[in-house]
Protein backbone atom coordinates (compact mmCIF):
# COMPACT_ATOMS: atom_id res chain seq x y z
CA UNK A 1 0.00 0.00 0.00
CA UNK A 2 1.26 3.35 -1.03
CA UNK A 3 0.81 6.35 1.05
CA UNK A 4 1.98 9.65 2.08
CA UNK A 5 3.18 10.75 5.18
CA UNK A 6 4.08 14.33 6.39
CA UNK A 7 5.48 15.52 9.97
CA UNK A 8 5.16 18.82 11.62
CA UNK A 9 6.75 21.35 14.31
CA UNK A 10 8.51 19.45 16.28
CA UNK A 11 8.15 16.33 15.06
CA UNK A 12 9.30 17.56 11.47
CA UNK A 13 12.53 18.89 13.11
CA UNK A 14 13.07 15.53 14.89
CA UNK A 15 13.00 14.02 11.70
CA UNK A 16 14.64 16.63 9.86
CA UNK A 17 11.88 16.24 6.93
CA UNK A 18 8.60 16.72 6.26
CA UNK A 19 7.15 14.55 3.89
CA UNK A 20 7.59 10.95 2.50
CA UNK A 21 5.94 8.62 0.56
CA UNK A 22 6.10 5.37 1.93
CA UNK A 23 5.48 2.17 0.83
CA UNK A 24 3.89 0.35 3.54
CA UNK A 25 4.19 -3.81 4.42
CA UNK A 26 0.88 -6.33 4.83
CA UNK A 27 -0.86 -6.00 7.87
CA UNK A 28 0.02 -2.12 8.40
CA UNK A 29 -3.05 -0.75 8.41
CA UNK A 30 -3.64 1.47 10.92
CA UNK A 31 -2.13 4.53 12.53
CA UNK A 32 -1.06 2.37 15.56
CA UNK A 33 0.61 -0.27 13.08
CA UNK A 34 2.08 2.90 11.23
CA UNK A 35 3.73 3.87 14.32
CA UNK A 36 5.03 0.79 15.22
CA UNK A 37 6.24 0.71 11.86
CA UNK A 38 8.13 3.94 11.90
CA UNK A 39 9.39 3.16 15.55
CA UNK A 40 11.20 0.28 14.02
CA UNK A 41 13.60 2.06 12.20
CA UNK A 42 15.19 3.25 15.65
CA UNK A 43 17.34 6.11 16.99
CA UNK A 44 14.84 9.57 16.69
CA UNK A 45 12.11 7.46 15.37
CA UNK A 46 11.89 5.14 18.02
CA UNK A 47 12.03 8.00 20.75
CA UNK A 48 9.39 9.22 18.85
CA UNK A 49 6.69 6.92 17.84
CA UNK A 50 7.27 4.21 21.12
CA UNK A 51 4.03 5.68 22.41
CA UNK A 52 6.06 7.55 25.40
CA UNK A 53 5.17 11.15 23.55
CA UNK A 54 2.09 12.39 22.30
CA UNK A 55 1.87 12.14 18.68
CA UNK A 56 -1.27 13.24 17.04
CA UNK A 57 -2.17 11.73 13.54
CA UNK A 58 -4.38 13.34 10.66
CA UNK A 59 -5.65 11.12 7.72
CA UNK A 60 -6.75 13.19 4.71
CA UNK A 61 -6.97 16.31 6.75
CA UNK A 62 -9.13 14.78 9.60
CA UNK A 63 -7.80 14.31 12.92
CA UNK A 64 -8.15 10.68 13.85
CA UNK A 65 -7.67 8.08 16.75
CA UNK A 66 -4.64 5.58 17.00
CA UNK A 67 -7.46 3.26 15.55
CA UNK A 68 -8.28 4.85 12.25
CA UNK A 69 -7.65 2.47 9.20
CA UNK A 70 -5.22 3.46 6.22
CA UNK A 71 -6.19 2.97 3.23
CA UNK A 72 -4.18 2.92 -0.58
CA UNK A 73 -3.36 6.69 -1.14
CA UNK A 74 -3.87 8.51 1.88
CA UNK A 75 -1.45 11.57 3.33
CA UNK A 76 -0.92 10.91 7.26
CA UNK A 77 0.39 13.12 9.05
CA UNK A 78 2.01 13.64 12.54
CA UNK A 79 2.24 16.51 14.52
CA UNK A 80 2.47 17.50 18.21
CA UNK A 81 -0.74 18.53 20.25
CA UNK A 82 -1.89 21.65 18.43
CA UNK A 83 -1.05 24.97 20.00
CA UNK A 84 -2.38 27.66 17.64
CA UNK A 85 -5.20 30.27 19.02
CA UNK B 1 -19.76 31.71 7.94
CA UNK B 2 -16.16 32.33 6.86
CA UNK B 3 -13.02 31.30 8.09
CA UNK B 4 -9.13 33.12 6.76
CA UNK B 5 -5.92 32.03 7.66
CA UNK B 6 -2.78 34.94 6.78
CA UNK B 7 0.10 36.22 7.46
CA UNK B 8 -1.46 39.48 7.50
CA UNK B 9 -2.76 41.33 10.13
CA UNK B 10 -6.53 42.14 10.44
CA UNK B 11 -8.88 45.09 11.08
CA UNK B 12 -10.79 44.42 14.11
CA UNK B 13 -13.44 47.39 13.20
CA UNK B 14 -13.73 46.90 10.12
CA UNK B 15 -14.61 42.82 10.35
CA UNK B 16 -16.98 43.72 13.37
CA UNK B 17 -18.44 46.38 11.55
CA UNK B 18 -19.72 44.29 8.18
CA UNK B 19 -20.56 41.38 10.59
CA UNK B 20 -23.33 43.28 12.64
CA UNK B 21 -24.78 45.48 9.57
CA UNK B 22 -25.28 42.39 8.12
CA UNK B 23 -28.46 42.44 9.54
CA UNK B 24 -30.79 43.97 11.49
CA UNK B 25 -32.21 40.79 13.19
CA UNK B 26 -28.93 41.23 15.06
CA UNK B 27 -28.83 42.30 17.95
CA UNK B 28 -25.53 40.71 19.46
CA UNK B 29 -21.93 40.28 18.39
CA UNK B 30 -19.44 38.84 20.70
CA UNK B 31 -15.86 38.64 19.72
CA UNK B 32 -12.48 37.23 21.35
CA UNK B 33 -9.23 38.74 19.89
CA UNK B 34 -6.21 36.86 21.16
CA UNK B 35 -2.96 38.62 21.32
CA UNK B 36 1.19 37.52 21.91
CA UNK B 37 1.91 37.78 25.13
CA UNK B 38 5.67 39.10 25.71
CA UNK B 39 6.39 36.14 29.21
CA UNK B 40 4.78 32.99 28.86
CA UNK B 41 6.50 30.11 31.11
CA UNK B 42 8.81 33.06 32.67
CA UNK B 43 10.60 34.13 30.23
CA UNK B 44 10.47 36.64 27.81
CA UNK B 45 9.49 36.26 24.43
CA UNK B 46 10.57 38.66 21.22
CA UNK B 47 9.05 36.45 18.41
CA UNK B 48 6.27 33.84 17.44
CA UNK B 49 6.02 31.80 14.78
CA UNK B 50 3.02 29.82 13.84
CA UNK B 51 3.16 27.32 11.81
CA UNK B 52 0.40 25.35 10.49
CA UNK B 53 -1.10 22.38 8.04
CA UNK B 54 -2.53 24.20 5.27
CA UNK B 55 -4.99 21.85 3.64
CA UNK B 56 -6.32 20.88 6.99
CA UNK B 57 -6.72 24.16 8.73
CA UNK B 58 -9.47 25.28 6.56
CA UNK B 59 -10.89 22.27 6.75
CA UNK B 60 -10.51 22.07 10.81
CA UNK B 61 -12.14 25.57 10.93
CA UNK B 62 -15.05 24.98 8.94
CA UNK B 63 -15.86 21.90 10.95
CA UNK B 64 -15.69 24.15 14.36
CA UNK B 65 -17.95 26.61 12.54
CA UNK B 66 -20.28 24.09 11.58
CA UNK B 67 -20.78 22.77 14.86
CA UNK B 68 -21.46 25.95 16.61
CA UNK B 69 -24.21 26.91 13.77
CA UNK B 70 -25.67 23.38 14.74
CA UNK B 71 -25.36 23.63 18.46
CA UNK B 72 -26.56 27.26 18.92
CA UNK B 73 -29.36 29.76 17.07
CA UNK B 74 -26.67 32.22 15.35
CA UNK B 75 -26.26 34.64 12.68
CA UNK B 76 -22.77 34.38 11.29
CA UNK B 77 -19.84 33.38 12.72
CA UNK B 78 -15.77 34.60 11.76
CA UNK B 79 -12.30 33.29 12.36
CA UNK B 80 -9.32 34.98 11.14
CA UNK B 81 -6.08 33.03 12.30
CA UNK B 82 -2.56 34.69 11.40
CA UNK B 83 0.47 32.48 10.76
CA UNK B 84 3.87 33.40 10.27
CA UNK B 85 6.22 35.02 12.68
CA UNK B 86 4.61 37.83 15.05
CA UNK B 87 6.03 39.75 17.92
CA UNK B 88 4.40 40.14 21.77
CA UNK B 89 1.44 42.59 21.03
CA UNK B 90 0.48 41.63 17.48
CA UNK B 91 -2.87 40.23 17.11
CA UNK B 92 -2.93 36.45 16.26
CA UNK B 93 -6.38 35.39 16.16
CA UNK B 94 -10.31 36.62 15.80
CA UNK B 95 -12.95 34.47 16.83
CA UNK B 96 -16.53 36.83 16.13
CA UNK B 97 -20.50 35.67 16.60
CA UNK B 98 -23.41 37.37 15.75
CA UNK B 99 -27.03 36.56 16.95
CA UNK B 100 -30.16 37.85 17.45
CA UNK B 101 -29.60 37.53 21.74
CA UNK B 102 -26.78 37.74 23.34
CA UNK B 103 -26.25 34.01 25.30
CA UNK B 104 -25.72 32.45 21.91
CA UNK B 105 -23.29 34.69 20.83
CA UNK B 106 -21.27 34.25 24.05
CA UNK B 107 -21.46 30.49 23.94
CA UNK B 108 -20.58 29.95 20.36
CA UNK B 109 -17.79 32.26 20.28
CA UNK B 110 -16.40 30.26 23.58
CA UNK B 111 -17.23 26.83 21.79
CA UNK B 112 -15.13 28.19 18.98
CA UNK B 113 -12.18 29.03 20.77
CA UNK B 114 -11.86 25.96 22.75
CA UNK B 115 -11.79 24.03 20.28
CA UNK B 116 -9.67 26.03 17.89
CA UNK B 117 -7.26 25.69 20.66
CA UNK B 118 -7.43 21.83 20.66
CA UNK B 119 -8.47 20.68 17.25
CA UNK B 120 -7.10 23.50 14.22
CA UNK B 121 -3.20 22.19 13.12
CA UNK B 122 -1.28 25.41 14.42
CA UNK B 123 1.74 25.07 16.49
CA UNK B 124 4.10 27.95 18.14
CA UNK B 125 7.28 28.56 18.49
CA UNK B 126 8.50 31.16 20.64
CA UNK B 127 11.99 32.81 20.67
CA UNK B 128 12.80 33.54 23.87
CA UNK B 129 16.33 34.70 25.41
CA UNK B 130 16.73 31.17 26.23
CA UNK B 131 16.61 30.62 22.67
CA UNK B 132 13.90 28.71 20.98
CA UNK B 133 11.32 26.32 22.18
CA UNK B 134 8.03 24.78 20.49
CA UNK B 135 5.50 25.90 22.86
CA UNK B 136 3.38 22.89 25.08
CA UNK B 137 -0.15 22.41 24.96
CA UNK B 138 -1.97 23.21 28.10
CA UNK B 139 -3.63 20.63 29.95
CA UNK B 140 -6.23 23.30 30.70
CA UNK B 141 -7.17 23.84 26.97
CA UNK B 142 -8.19 20.20 26.65
CA UNK B 143 -10.32 20.23 29.95
CA UNK B 144 -11.84 23.68 28.44
CA UNK B 145 -12.95 21.40 25.31
CA UNK B 146 -13.83 18.92 27.17
CA UNK B 147 -16.42 21.32 28.92
CA UNK B 148 -18.59 21.12 25.96
CA UNK B 149 -18.53 17.72 25.13
CA UNK B 150 -21.20 16.90 27.69
CA UNK B 151 -23.39 19.52 26.55
CA UNK C 1 -11.71 49.94 35.06
CA UNK C 2 -14.23 52.22 33.26
CA UNK C 3 -17.46 53.23 32.79
CA UNK C 4 -19.34 55.49 30.13
CA UNK C 5 -22.59 56.59 29.64
CA UNK C 6 -22.94 58.91 26.63
CA UNK C 7 -25.33 60.40 23.44
CA UNK C 8 -22.72 59.69 20.96
CA UNK C 9 -21.79 56.43 19.27
CA UNK C 10 -18.41 55.06 20.27
CA UNK C 11 -15.40 53.48 17.98
CA UNK C 12 -15.26 49.93 18.99
CA UNK C 13 -11.62 49.63 16.91
CA UNK C 14 -9.95 52.18 19.35
CA UNK C 15 -11.51 50.95 22.32
CA UNK C 16 -10.41 47.84 22.03
CA UNK C 17 -6.88 48.60 20.88
CA UNK C 18 -6.01 51.23 23.26
CA UNK C 19 -7.43 48.06 26.22
CA UNK C 20 -5.35 45.90 24.15
CA UNK C 21 -2.22 47.48 24.04
CA UNK C 22 -2.54 48.47 27.23
CA UNK C 23 -0.04 45.60 28.68
CA UNK C 24 1.66 42.77 26.78
CA UNK C 25 0.73 40.64 29.72
CA UNK C 26 -2.66 40.56 28.03
CA UNK C 27 -3.25 37.42 25.96
CA UNK C 28 -7.15 37.74 25.81
CA UNK C 29 -9.53 40.72 24.77
CA UNK C 30 -13.36 39.43 24.84
CA UNK C 31 -16.27 42.38 23.95
CA UNK C 32 -20.15 42.27 23.35
CA UNK C 33 -21.51 44.89 21.05
CA UNK C 34 -25.27 45.21 21.01
CA UNK C 35 -27.12 47.03 18.38
CA UNK C 36 -30.77 48.05 17.91
CA UNK C 37 -32.37 45.23 16.09
CA UNK C 38 -35.30 46.49 13.65
CA UNK C 39 -38.04 44.05 14.85
CA UNK C 40 -39.04 43.28 18.73
CA UNK C 41 -41.59 41.35 19.46
CA UNK C 42 -43.33 41.46 16.65
CA UNK C 43 -43.16 44.99 15.12
CA UNK C 44 -41.12 47.10 13.31
CA UNK C 45 -38.98 49.24 15.54
CA UNK C 46 -38.27 52.98 14.17
CA UNK C 47 -36.20 54.05 16.65
CA UNK C 48 -35.44 53.00 20.81
CA UNK C 49 -35.33 55.86 22.95
CA UNK C 50 -33.00 55.13 26.41
CA UNK C 51 -33.98 57.14 29.60
CA UNK C 52 -31.73 56.13 32.28
CA UNK C 53 -31.12 57.38 36.17
CA UNK C 54 -27.88 59.41 35.72
CA UNK C 55 -26.68 59.78 39.54
CA UNK C 56 -27.20 56.03 40.12
CA UNK C 57 -25.93 54.59 36.45
CA UNK C 58 -22.43 55.06 36.67
CA UNK C 59 -22.40 53.70 40.44
CA UNK C 60 -24.35 50.70 39.35
CA UNK C 61 -22.17 50.00 36.25
CA UNK C 62 -18.99 50.68 38.34
CA UNK C 63 -20.41 47.92 41.56
CA UNK C 64 -20.44 45.57 38.36
CA UNK C 65 -17.04 46.25 37.19
CA UNK C 66 -15.94 45.56 40.48
CA UNK C 67 -17.73 42.53 41.01
CA UNK C 68 -16.20 40.85 37.94
CA UNK C 69 -12.83 42.04 39.40
CA UNK C 70 -13.14 40.58 42.32
CA UNK C 71 -14.79 36.90 40.94
CA UNK C 72 -11.80 36.87 38.49
CA UNK C 73 -8.28 37.48 37.32
CA UNK C 74 -8.91 40.42 34.76
CA UNK C 75 -6.55 42.84 33.30
CA UNK C 76 -9.08 45.49 32.79
CA UNK C 77 -12.69 45.66 31.39
CA UNK C 78 -14.63 49.16 29.76
CA UNK C 79 -18.79 49.82 29.84
CA UNK C 80 -19.79 52.15 27.52
CA UNK C 81 -23.30 53.21 27.44
CA UNK C 82 -25.48 55.24 25.06
CA UNK C 83 -28.39 56.64 26.21
CA UNK C 84 -31.14 59.08 23.91
CA UNK C 85 -32.56 58.32 20.65
CA UNK C 86 -31.05 55.79 18.44
CA UNK C 87 -32.39 53.85 15.43
CA UNK C 88 -31.85 50.21 14.13
CA UNK C 89 -28.16 48.79 13.96
CA UNK C 90 -26.74 51.65 15.60
CA UNK C 91 -24.82 50.13 18.75
CA UNK C 92 -26.17 50.48 22.03
CA UNK C 93 -23.43 49.40 24.21
CA UNK C 94 -19.77 47.77 24.07
CA UNK C 95 -18.75 45.25 27.43
CA UNK C 96 -14.89 44.71 26.90
CA UNK C 97 -13.05 42.62 29.25
CA UNK C 98 -8.85 41.81 28.24
CA UNK C 99 -6.98 39.27 30.62
CA UNK C 100 -4.38 36.94 30.38
CA UNK C 101 -6.23 33.97 29.47
CA UNK C 102 -9.52 33.78 27.58
CA UNK C 103 -11.26 31.85 30.16
CA UNK C 104 -11.42 34.65 32.99
CA UNK C 105 -12.13 37.13 30.08
CA UNK C 106 -15.30 35.77 29.00
CA UNK C 107 -16.92 34.92 31.74
CA UNK C 108 -16.28 38.16 32.85
CA UNK C 109 -17.72 39.68 29.83
CA UNK C 110 -20.65 38.04 29.73
CA UNK C 111 -21.30 38.12 33.82
CA UNK C 112 -20.95 41.93 33.44
CA UNK C 113 -23.45 41.80 30.61
CA UNK C 114 -26.08 39.99 32.83
CA UNK C 115 -25.79 42.29 34.94
CA UNK C 116 -25.95 45.49 33.31
CA UNK C 117 -29.43 43.95 32.07
CA UNK C 118 -30.45 43.26 35.60
CA UNK C 119 -29.12 45.89 37.49
CA UNK C 120 -27.82 49.06 35.65
CA UNK C 121 -31.14 51.99 35.64
CA UNK C 122 -31.60 52.04 31.81
CA UNK C 123 -35.41 52.21 29.86
CA UNK C 124 -35.81 51.09 26.56
CA UNK C 125 -39.16 52.98 24.87
CA UNK C 126 -39.37 51.61 21.33
CA UNK C 127 -41.25 53.77 18.59
CA UNK C 128 -42.89 51.27 16.01
CA UNK C 129 -45.37 51.69 13.60
CA UNK C 130 -48.06 50.65 16.34
CA UNK C 131 -46.91 53.70 18.09
CA UNK C 132 -44.87 54.12 21.29
CA UNK C 133 -44.36 51.28 23.63
CA UNK C 134 -41.88 50.31 27.12
CA UNK C 135 -40.19 47.65 26.71
CA UNK C 136 -41.21 44.80 28.83
CA UNK C 137 -38.17 43.28 30.87
CA UNK C 138 -37.40 39.74 30.22
CA UNK C 139 -37.43 36.76 32.77
CA UNK C 140 -34.83 35.09 30.46
CA UNK C 141 -32.79 38.05 31.66
CA UNK C 142 -33.16 37.33 35.49
CA UNK C 143 -32.56 34.00 34.99
CA UNK C 144 -29.11 34.93 33.11
CA UNK C 145 -28.40 37.04 36.07
CA UNK C 146 -29.49 34.17 38.54
CA UNK C 147 -26.73 31.72 37.21
CA UNK C 148 -23.89 33.65 38.37
CA UNK C 149 -25.42 33.93 42.25
CA UNK C 150 -24.77 30.21 42.88
CA UNK C 151 -21.25 30.59 41.75
CA UNK D 1 -39.12 62.93 57.81
CA UNK D 2 -38.25 64.31 54.46
CA UNK D 3 -37.43 62.86 51.25
CA UNK D 4 -37.27 63.27 47.83
CA UNK D 5 -39.05 60.80 45.44
CA UNK D 6 -37.89 60.25 41.62
CA UNK D 7 -39.91 58.65 39.22
CA UNK D 8 -38.72 57.22 35.95
CA UNK D 9 -39.71 55.26 32.67
CA UNK D 10 -43.27 54.10 32.72
CA UNK D 11 -44.09 55.19 36.05
CA UNK D 12 -43.10 58.56 35.38
CA UNK D 13 -45.29 58.93 32.33
CA UNK D 14 -48.10 57.36 34.87
CA UNK D 15 -48.07 59.78 37.58
CA UNK D 16 -46.87 62.75 35.23
CA UNK D 17 -44.26 64.13 37.03
CA UNK D 18 -40.59 62.85 37.55
CA UNK D 19 -39.78 63.82 41.70
CA UNK D 20 -41.44 65.22 44.35
CA UNK D 21 -40.44 66.35 48.33
CA UNK D 22 -42.38 64.33 50.27
CA UNK D 23 -43.16 64.91 54.28
CA UNK D 24 -43.36 61.14 55.80
CA UNK D 25 -45.82 60.81 58.39
CA UNK D 26 -44.63 58.64 61.20
CA UNK D 27 -44.64 55.13 60.84
CA UNK D 28 -43.66 55.26 57.11
CA UNK D 29 -39.84 53.88 57.38
CA UNK D 30 -39.41 51.32 54.62
CA UNK D 31 -40.13 50.78 50.96
CA UNK D 32 -43.46 48.61 51.71
CA UNK D 33 -45.04 51.64 53.87
CA UNK D 34 -43.63 54.14 51.52
CA UNK D 35 -45.38 52.05 48.80
CA UNK D 36 -48.63 52.08 50.70
CA UNK D 37 -48.51 55.71 51.44
CA UNK D 38 -48.11 56.68 47.78
CA UNK D 39 -51.31 53.81 47.09
CA UNK D 40 -53.49 55.71 49.55
CA UNK D 41 -53.62 59.02 46.89
CA UNK D 42 -56.16 56.43 44.74
CA UNK D 43 -56.19 56.27 41.08
CA UNK D 44 -53.21 56.12 39.33
CA UNK D 45 -51.21 55.60 42.30
CA UNK D 46 -53.37 53.22 44.15
CA UNK D 47 -52.69 51.15 40.50
CA UNK D 48 -49.11 51.61 40.43
CA UNK D 49 -47.81 50.92 44.14
CA UNK D 50 -51.03 48.18 45.31
CA UNK D 51 -48.17 45.20 44.70
CA UNK D 52 -50.06 44.07 41.66
CA UNK D 53 -47.06 45.81 39.41
CA UNK D 54 -43.64 45.14 39.72
CA UNK D 55 -41.56 48.33 40.81
CA UNK D 56 -37.91 48.64 42.36
CA UNK D 57 -36.74 50.80 44.05
CA UNK D 58 -33.43 52.43 44.91
CA UNK D 59 -32.65 54.42 47.63
CA UNK D 60 -29.61 57.05 47.29
CA UNK D 61 -29.12 55.43 44.20
CA UNK D 62 -28.61 51.93 45.42
CA UNK D 63 -31.33 49.27 44.52
CA UNK D 64 -33.12 47.88 47.69
CA UNK D 65 -35.45 45.91 48.78
CA UNK D 66 -38.86 46.58 49.99
CA UNK D 67 -38.15 45.91 53.61
CA UNK D 68 -35.20 48.78 53.23
CA UNK D 69 -35.31 51.43 55.85
CA UNK D 70 -35.97 54.68 54.66
CA UNK D 71 -34.03 57.50 56.37
CA UNK D 72 -34.57 61.52 56.51
CA UNK D 73 -33.26 63.21 53.46
CA UNK D 74 -33.17 60.30 51.25
CA UNK D 75 -33.73 59.78 47.58
CA UNK D 76 -36.26 57.63 46.50
CA UNK D 77 -36.35 55.90 43.41
CA UNK D 78 -39.28 54.04 41.71
CA UNK D 79 -39.27 52.55 38.28
CA UNK D 80 -40.26 49.33 36.26
CA UNK D 81 -37.35 46.30 35.98
CA UNK D 82 -34.54 47.52 34.23
CA UNK D 83 -34.45 47.13 30.22
CA UNK D 84 -30.95 48.18 28.96
CA UNK D 85 -28.35 46.75 27.41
Amino acid sequence: MNIKVLYFARIKESVNYSTEDLVLPTGVTTVTALKNHLAERGGTWATLFDGQQMVRAAINHELVENMAPISEGDEVAFFPPVTGG
Amino acid sequence: MSVRVQLEDFDVAAELRALRLASAEIGAVVSFVGQVRDINDGDDVQTLTLEHYPEMTTRALEKITQEAQSRWDIHDSLIIHRVGTLKPQDQIVLVAVTSQHRGEAFKACEFMMDYLKTQAPFWKKEATSQGERWVDAKLSDDEAQARWESE
